[in-house]
């Protein structure tokens, strides 16, 4: 198994509930199915899915990005800075 | 190749925007010119969708924004190798209207090299990539402003 | 027709530049943006006739000075009618490199209005009808640096 | 006769080696009639004259402007500022 750190922001921090949570998920996931697994895991984040930006390691990810080793994950809605 | 003694800034802060301050650390003896963007609280806003905000709040992902931001600059230099310096300060927590928010500057010998378009750039790029979110509360309630950029693969 | 309570200001001045200040004069409560132009004393100049500079001297007739700028101010306004504040100083006496000596600050509600193009259009008007000149003061003695703009009737 | 202030500023000022001068003219005199009076009477101003800005009450002058009763009369060269 591969323990991943979860960040959550903004509205993904308030669905969630929480600031970030440890995970462990299959080594060799995939960011598509991780968001499948969380969707499952936490209902609340499933109407997020189709939307948010999901990092891996503070760069930018993707669905068919894997999941590396002990990764850092950050989820949030696209940004609003300024 | 860029000079490595180049000054380049990002900082996320609590603190002040302090513009004279940071103006000052982007000046090298061969600066001439400085373009400045500074974004403000805005406590009525117009257009769109009208409203008025008591005040936001600013939360920031802090060290991938530092990433991000250098980022921002490194594509500046890319893109306008005449810069000089660079400072790209986001301001988190809450923040009331008037109040300045973010700052984009550069600097460059003479002000006809792109200096403005290099600071246009970086102000663009920042509400692009740079993950910062604001929450907004007036009389209405309170909202998470979203953005609607979905960055590319690379970004 | 332009509100009368849109803050404009312009001055010559022999104090410091606040850009803070500045800003906050210029920042109402439906301002969510500024561009901001500062023009700093080169010790290094490598384009056109590569010199070093020591200091300048400022000198300006200043009361039409002021008169220009408020023209600088009105132009601005008539291009750009979103613009809803504008600072014009410029700074005169002796400055060394590194020293903000103008300073042209436009404001808008939001940053895709024209505040980029009505400050930079601001900057080189200044340049144009300002009557402000520096004499430059270097290794290889004094000079007055001469504009080239003539001008026009009505201007 | 009119009663006139001129006022020299950066290289004109120099030449002149004043800041500023009174100057009696005949009424109706236009700028180029000044220019003309004024190399006649400041020699050192003479070379100047063809890129001489001039201004009648803070406003752009030019050669067919009549210099009007008791104006302030500023010459100097193209603006430099910044």
């Amino acid at each position: 198994m591969n323990k991943i750190k979860l960040l959550f922001f903004a509205t993904i921090r308030d669905r969630a509930g929480t600031k970030s949570i440890e995970l462990d998920i299959p080594v060799n996931m995939t960011i598509l199915g991780l968001k499948d697994k969380l969707s499952s895991d936490f209902p609340n984040l499933k109407e997020s899915m189709s939307s948010v930006l999901m990092t891996i390691n503070r760069e930018f990810a993707f669905d068919d990005s894997i999941v590396p080793i002990n990764a850092e994950i950050g989820m949030f809605p696209p940004v609003s800075g300024g | 190749m860029q000079p490595s003694n180049l000054p380049t800034i990002f900082s996320i802060t609590e603190s002040e925007i302090d513009l004279n301050e940071l103006l000052a650390q982007i000046t090298q003896t061969s600066t001439g010119a400085a373009a400045i963007f500074a974004g403000m609280v805005r406590g009525v806003t117009s257009r769109d969708n009208p409203h008025e905000t008591e005040y936001l709040e600013y939360e920031a992902y802090v060290p991938m924004a530092e990433e991000k931001m250098k980022q921002v600059a490194d594509e500046i230099r890319e893109r306008w190798p005449v810069i000089e310096g660079i400072a790209i300060v986001q301001r988190i927590g809450k923040l009331y209207p008037k109040t300045p928010t973010v700052l984009i500057a550069c600097t460059a010998a003479h002000r006809d090299t792109g200096v403005f378009d290099a600071a246009r750039y970086g102000i663009d790029r920042l509400k692009e990539i740079v993950p910062v979110w604001k929450k907004e509360f007036g009389p209405a309630g309170q909202e998470w402003v979203e953005g609607d950029y979905i960055p590319k693969p690379g970004e």
